[in-house]
């Protein structure tokens, strides 16, 4: 039995079918980094006609045996989302190469293995300047969920773009330690208003919902959003979103896996590709000086055209 | 900057009323013998159910969240009192079933929604006169909860040390024969604890949606049922004591908000482990737990 | 007036009376009316206020708290400075004096019985059940009690009371029913019978344990013998009571002593002081390192009835073992144990809870004997025990005492003491002293002694 | 034990499957596939030898060593509840000796992590232990707050000292492959931390009746009274012993994870294996063979959880809804058996 296990484990069912597989770290229904993973899913379903599965690892032991599940299965695409992904996907993937392997927010790369990262310090950039000229107290605030790569990236590309506007400009960083508790994220929000911060970008996923909460009880405090376009949650407090079209950059992918156009590599989206971009709420952009407008503007411009470069981070 | 420590205090009220209500809870049934280590399971199911009913009015998801806290515990109390069953196996498996419903019927319900459920929170009631007072007036504008849970914590204590019910209860915890000797149920004294400790819960969980968060997100206690757990033996099981220990628990979560916010070079980490190691530190200066009622966590022996 | 020797059935009665207990047949009648179905249920409904043996009160309480926990009601007011008074206004009426605001767990045996009567008092009963009241008492409280009891049934209430006290029951009683082994061996009118007729009723008069005959050590050979366990002026003292006092005490190679004693008369810690169990505030003991105990509460300190048998025989001194133990040795002992003493266990793997008392003491036995220790203590170890199963045991101690090995045994059965011991002496009240092996002379040295 | 055991265990059956019934019932009222989700659990937690290999058995292994830890403890009467946090104080500490010992072979790597993980664990433990002895704190309050600082300690770690090289990722280095476990199947994920867990439990089902320290464990947990009268046992300390072997085990069970499965040390290492744990040994009876059947139980249950996510889009929680049904279910047998047995 042990001998006939060695071989099923690497056979993959032979399939005609295109289906694509998701694996998220955390819940869909975060309608976030998550939630916008699962969107694409369907939207590569409905667009793609593809048959699609999704599943929540919680741990990084679960990861392994997942992919190895949906390779077994003879999935087309297997997405792991997230950079926790990609020590288990450089392990799987050679066990069945009739499946690709995506890594999101990674940058692992193999015969059937590619990854994708998202320029989102593009849009922080723009972020942290809007904040930056938003603030009346020279005080602008992150706050993430737990500090990930892609979170402490965008965190000081942020920063980078307030000093742009307002080079004494403080910023702060806090974390939550998890990605749920939306009391917590309040908390902290209120904690930083009385600090004197008035502007708040929040990366923190479901606990970020507190961020917004915060929001609406201080009238003064005004938010960005991040992953999803989230300036409905509190249209009257909300600057602008720092979006990932992550819908968008998988279809993209999964397009070229159908057709046979893919090729494992690296795939970096930029504000050029619009799959990330800074959505400001034209509501509250009157609020800012318009001098401050028009620098955001031509920056932003100069993102689409790739021209622009994000100065180093020490 | 002068309103900082009053900042702090107001966060820590309000750090400390969820943790509160459900110690305070925790409290009665621990009083009546009954470890009951499953309340954060509870915590979310009641956070649940006040995000559905919360969509009419912040009362209506208060009432809810009771409702489900009440709900929750009965089945606990169902199990361990009428069943006999093991109390840490029960609560774990309760808790564990509390919090996987929550999530379950959060993805049927809410699933097609492209934001998350939102509920319009309790505005804070302020006291007439006092909150007029400058400085420390603005912490008694305060959200209904607040107040309930210092209202609850003074009326488990009357009712424990000032009525005769309530010296049967803590009697049961201590020595339940010694109740029956006295012609007395012991079993019912426990199921009344377990229903109003499931309310008490319940209103914690509902007071994370309709008075702070907003919205409910899974798994949003976050461990606050837990850190109950040790909050009553922080207050060496009276309600005083819960009272105050809950305070310093919030205080400590909150000096950790106040820490980040002012930027202080701690990593984040560290700083969010401080509120658990403290609470050991405190319990450990304490010393100990020697005032724990003499039957905590074990099944009440069968009559004769 | 209840009377009856230990394990006689007294309290069983007294339980299933006032509807503690439920009967295995028969019925109980109150007032003309069958109780029934009340097992768990408020006695206090029925008027009925009892006192048990073992205390029912909280430690942890204070005292007021306690008396104030039999009061019906809810949330009924109870407030701590008001049940203070409360409690001192009930102790009031039966002259008995407590301390409201004392907590249990500190309060003497003594101290606690009176907080006991007080809180029966305190409810107003119609019938009140008494189970061995005075058996911790000082005589004055003793007596004070008795008038209160004597002004309470003129009033019209009913009294039962379980005693040992013969003098107690006949100066007091308006009937006295003797049990013996779970009968009724004598109902009769307190002010006719004698003393001894009573306790002959008591402790019976048919020989059952001559059924073997024991060998006695030869006296005066055993008088020149080593000493084995000697205590010497000890003193023992528990929360601020001496439970012993002054008492002197030897036991040689080959000697069996027997020691008699009501409840609480210091018996208890007086055995311990062999086994390291208790040690003593002033005096000196020795001992032997090896001692055999066999305790009088068995399922608290003697056996783990989820244990297999096996496992219980093990049990001794299992803190010194060390690495793997030897189960093919120990089962050989415990099957050789069960032969010997007769218990009928399927294998060594059963649960010992399986067993019957009688037979669970038998275990006991067979593990504190096995090896042949040098001393052998015993409290009260034909408890419960049927005529074969306490020969058993009276065999097994004689053995070990014909084999060297110093007995020395507490009996509430004064019978047993006397066929069965070389030396017996008497406990009253934390002093021994020694007393002729005759039943009118121990019988005088337990009763008359008050 | 008696000849009621086979009617017990055929009573504890029937309550499983009346618990998955309710869950079924919960899950149709949902809207869910029933009947596909059934499938879909059966096969990834039973249906193939690879099922059976790289998800259940694989996934039971974390809860054999944690049953296990949790009934050394409770078996002596002591509640710990923080294996958890000792789970990752010994993952933790087996991943920083293996990345220490790079470059040494397997045959001294591996035994200097499983030591470096027992060690961590005991010492996790170890501080209930002396909070206990020292200040009288319940270890069933300790061990929880002391899980909470584990987590954070954990985050803390992989963000500084323990960090990956390159500094990028909140994860520590990748241990070398002479400091992993190998697979016990070729191409499969079970790795011999399983076999290493069975033979765990079957030296406890050895020395909890074999040994004098298991012997005496077991009387304290039934009646320390009695253990302290007629045993001559010291309560306090073979309490203390127990509970940090307990910890021991459970480090263990964290080199295990980190070992055989990760490779390396994650936030997120344990998704709450301890508190399942403590499940999985109270289902087990606190018994060595009673626990094998539990943690087996629950690595297929999660893993027929997860394909059942996969293929029939439940959500993973209703997992914990049904272990929290079975759990149920089954601690309710010897209550029912008893009362059925009363009134027949």
């Amino acid at each position: 039995m042990i001998v006939a296990a060695a071989c099923s484990g690497t056979q993959q069912a032979a399939t005609n079918e295109f289906r694509v597989a998701l694996v998220t770290p955390g819940p869909v229904s975060d309608r976030s980094w998550n939630g916008s993973a699962y969107e694409g899913l369907e939207f590569i379903r409905d667009s793609l006609g593809a048959k699609i599965s999704h599943v929540q690892a919680k741990t990084p032991a679960d990861f392994e045996e997942n992919f190895r599940q949906y390779g077994a299965a003879g999935y087309s695409i297997v997405i792991g989302h997230g950079f926790e992904f990609q020590d288990a996907a450089k392990r799987v993937a050679p066990a069945y190469p009739r499946t690709v392997y995506l890594i999101t927010g990674g940058r692992v790369t193999g015969e059937n293995l590619a990854s994708v990262s998202f320029a989102f310090e593009e849009p922080s950039y723009l972020a942290g300047m809007a904040a930056a000229a938003a603030s009346r107290t020279g005080m602008v605030a992150c706050v993430g969920g737990t500090q990930l790569p892609t979170v402490k990236s965008s965190f000081r590309a942020f920063a980078a773009g307030a000093s742009a506007i307002r080079p004494q400009v403080s910023v702060i960083t806090a974390y939550l330690g998890n990605w749920d508790d939306a009391s917590a994220g309040r908390e902290q929000a209120l904690a930083l208003a009385r600090r004197g911060v008035d502007v708040i970008f929040q990366d923190a996923d479901a606990a970020g919902l507190g961020v917004f909460q915060a929001a609406r009880e201080q009238r003064a405090l005004r938010i960005i959003g991040s992953n999803a376009n989230q300036n409905d949650v509190a249209p009257r407090a909300t600057l602008g979103s720092v979006v990932i079209d992550v819908p968008r950059a998988l279809l993209l992918l999964a397009t070229q896996v159908k057709d046979g156009s893919f090729t494992p590599r690296l795939y970096r989206f930029t504000t050029k590709e619009e799959v990330v971009r800074w959505v400001p709420n034209p509501a509250l952009m009157n609020e800012l000086p318009a001098a401050d407008r028009e620098q955001i503007a031509s920056t932003a411009s100069l993102m689409r055209q790739g021209r622009f470069t994000l100065p180093p981070t020490p | 900057m002068s309103d900082v420590p009053l900042g702090v205090i107001d966060a820590t009220i309000r750090a400390a009323t969820p943790i509160g209500l459900a110690a305070i809870g925790e409290l009665l049934a621990e009083r009546a013998g009954i470890l009951n280590i499953g309340i954060e399971g509870g915590m979310c199911l009641a956070a649940f159910a006040a995000v559905v009913a919360g969509a009419g009015s912040p009362v209506a998801g208060l009432m809810a969240g009771v409702l489900a806290g009440i709900l929750t515990a009965s089945v606990f109390a169902l199990f361990v009192i009428r069943l006999r069953a093991q109390q840490v196996i029960v609560g774990t498996a309760v808790s564990m079933m509390a919090l996987g419903l929550s999530t379950v019927l959060n993805r049927v319900l809410y699933a097609g929604l492209s934001a998350a459920p939102q509920v319009h929170t309790l505005p804070p009631m302020r006291v007439p006169v006092l909150s007029a007072l400058p400085g420390v007036g603005q912490l008694l504008a305060q959200p209904l909860p607040t107040y309930v849970l210092y209202a609850a914590g003074a009326s488990v204590a009357w009712f424990l040390y000032r009525t005769i019910g309530g010296l049967s209860l803590r009697a049961t915890g201590e020595d339940p024969s010694a109740v029956r000797a006295a012609g007395k149920d012991p079993a019912l004294f426990q199921w009344a604890a377990l229903v109003v400790s499931g309310a008490l819960t319940g209103l914690a969980g509902a007071t994370l949606v309709v008075a702070q968060a907003g919205t409910f997100t899974e798994n949003m206690s976050a461990g606050r049922g837990y850190i109950a757990i040790a909050v009553v033996a922080l207050g060496r099981w009276t309600p005083a004591g819960v009272l105050v220990g809950s305070l310093l628990f919030g205080a400590a979560s909150s000096l950790q908000y106040i820490v980040q916010a002012y930027g202080v070079a701690i990593p984040y980490n560290l700083t969010l482990a401080a509120p658990y190691a403290v609470t050991l530190f405190v319990l450990a200066a304490l010393r100990g737990s020697h005032r724990a009622p003499a039957r905590l966590g074990r099944t009440i022996d069968l009559p004769g | 007036m209840l009377l009856g020797e230990n394990g006689a059935g007294k309290t069983t009665l007294l339980r299933i009376a006032a509807g503690l207990d439920r009967a295995d047949s028969g019925r109980v009648i109150v007032g003309g009316a069958a109780l029934s179905g009340l097992r768990g249920r408020p006695i206090r409904t029925q008027g009925i206020a009892v006192v048990s043996q073992h205390f029912s009160l909280v430690p942890t309480m204070t005292v007021a708290e306690n008396i104030a926990l039999a009061r019906r009601g809810t949330i009924r007011r109870f407030s701590p400075s008001r049940a203070a008074p409360e409690a001192i206004e009930a102790a009031q009426r039966t002259g008995l004096a407590i301390d409201p605001d004392a907590r249990v767990n500190g309060l003497s045996a003594a101290s606690q019985q009176r907080v006991e009567l007080v809180k029966a008092i305190a409810t107003d009963p119609r019938i009140i059940m008494l189970d061995e009241p005075t058996a911790v008492l000082d005589p004055p409280d003793a007596e004070k009690l008795f008038a209160w009891l004597r002004r309470f049934v003129s009033g019209g209430g009913t009294a039962v009371v379980i005693t040992h006290r013969l003098r107690e029951a006949m100066t007091y009683g308006d009937s006295i029913t003797v049990l013996r082994r779970g009968r009724i061996a004598r109902i009769t009118d307190a002010s006719v019978p004698s003393e001894t007729e009573v306790v002959t009723a008591m402790v019976g008069e048919v020989p059952v344990f001559r059924v073997s005959t024991p060998s006695r050590s030869a006296g005066p050979a055993a008088a020149s013998a080593p000493v084995v366990l000697s205590a010497a002026g000890v003193t023992v003292t528990r929360a601020g009571i001496a439970t012993l006092r002054d008492v002197t005490l030897e036991v040689r190679r080959g000697e069996m002593v027997g020691v008699a004693g009501f409840e609480g008369a210091g018996q208890a810690d007086l055995l311990r002081l062999f086994t390291g169990m208790v040690t003593p505030s002033r005096g000196v003991v020795v001992a032997p390192e090896h001692v055999g105990f066999i305790p009088e509460h068995r399922h608290r300190d003697a056996m783990i009835g989820e244990m297999s048998l096996r496992e219980n025989f093990r049990l001794r001194d299992a803190g010194d073992l060390r690495g793997v133990i030897d189960w093919r040795e120990t089962d050989a002992r415990t099957r050789n144990a069960i032969v010997t003493f007769d218990i009928p266990a399927s294998d060594v793997h059963a649960a010992a809870a399986t067993l019957s008392g009688g037979n669970q003491q038998r275990l006991v036995l067979a593990r504190e004997l096995d090896g042949d220790p040098p001393a052998i203590i015993a409290e009260n170890p034909t408890r419960g025990l049927d005529v074969r199963g306490a020969r058993i045991v009276h065999d097994r101690l004689r053995e070990g005492c014909t084999r060297g090995a110093a007995v020395l045994w507490y009996s509430s059965n004064a019978e047993e003491l006397i066929e069965f011991s070389d030396r017996v002496v008497a406990c009253h009240r934390g002093t021994l002293r020694e007393v002729a092996p005759t039943l009118p002379a121990i019988a005088a040295a337990m009763v008359a002694a008050e | 034990m008696t000849r009621d055991t086979p009617r017990q265990a055929g009573l504890s059956v029937l309550m499983v499957l009346a618990a998955l019934l309710v869950a079924a019932a919960i899950l149709r009222s949902a809207g869910y596939d029933v009947t596909g989700a059934g499938i879909a659990l059966w096969r990834g937690a039973l249906g193939s030898s690879s099922a059976v290999i790289s998800a259940t058995l694989k996934r039971a292994t974390p809860f054999l060593f944690l049953g296990l830890a949790v009934a050394v403890a409770f078996r002596a009467g002591v509640l710990n509840i923080g294996a958890d946090g000792q789970f990752l104080a010994g993952g933790a500490a087996a991943v920083a000796a293996g990345l220490a010992m790079a470059g040494q072979p397997a045959s001294v790597t591996i035994p200097t992590e499983l030591a470096a993980g027992a060690l961590g664990g005991a010492a996790w433990a170890a501080i209930a232990a002396w909070l206990r002895s020292r200040f009288e704190v319940a270890e069933v309050v300790s061990t929880l707050l002391l899980n909470m600082v584990a987590v954070n300690l954990v985050g803390f770690l992989v963000r500084g000292p323990m960090q990956e090289p390159t500094h990028a990722y909140p994860q520590s280095g990748i241990l070398p492959h002479s400091a992993r476990l190998p697979s016990l199947v070729a191409g499969e994920q079970l790795h011999w931390g399983f076999i290493a867990a069975l033979c765990a439990c079957a030296f406890a089902a050895w020395s909890f009746n074999g040994t004098a320290a298991g012997f005496r464990a077991k009387a304290v947990g039934l009646n320390p009274s009695a253990a302290e009268s007629a045993g001559r046992i010291s309560v306090a300390r073979v309490r203390a012993i127990a509970l940090i072997t307990s910890g021991a085990i459970a480090g263990v069970a964290g080199f295990s994870e980190v070992t055989g499965v990760t490779y390396a040390l994650y936030e997120g290492l344990s998704p709450g294996y301890g508190y399942m744990a403590i499940a999985v040994a109270l289902l087990g009876a606190l018994q060595p063979t009673g626990i094998v059947v539990a943690a087996v139980f629950f690595g297929a249950l999660n893993a027929g959880a997860d394909a059942a996510q996969r293929d029939a889009g439940i959500p993973a929680a209703t997992a914990s809804v049904i272990a929290g049904l079975v759990i149920l279910g089954v601690v309710t047998t010897p209550e029912l058996h008893r009362q059925f047995r009363r009134d027949s």
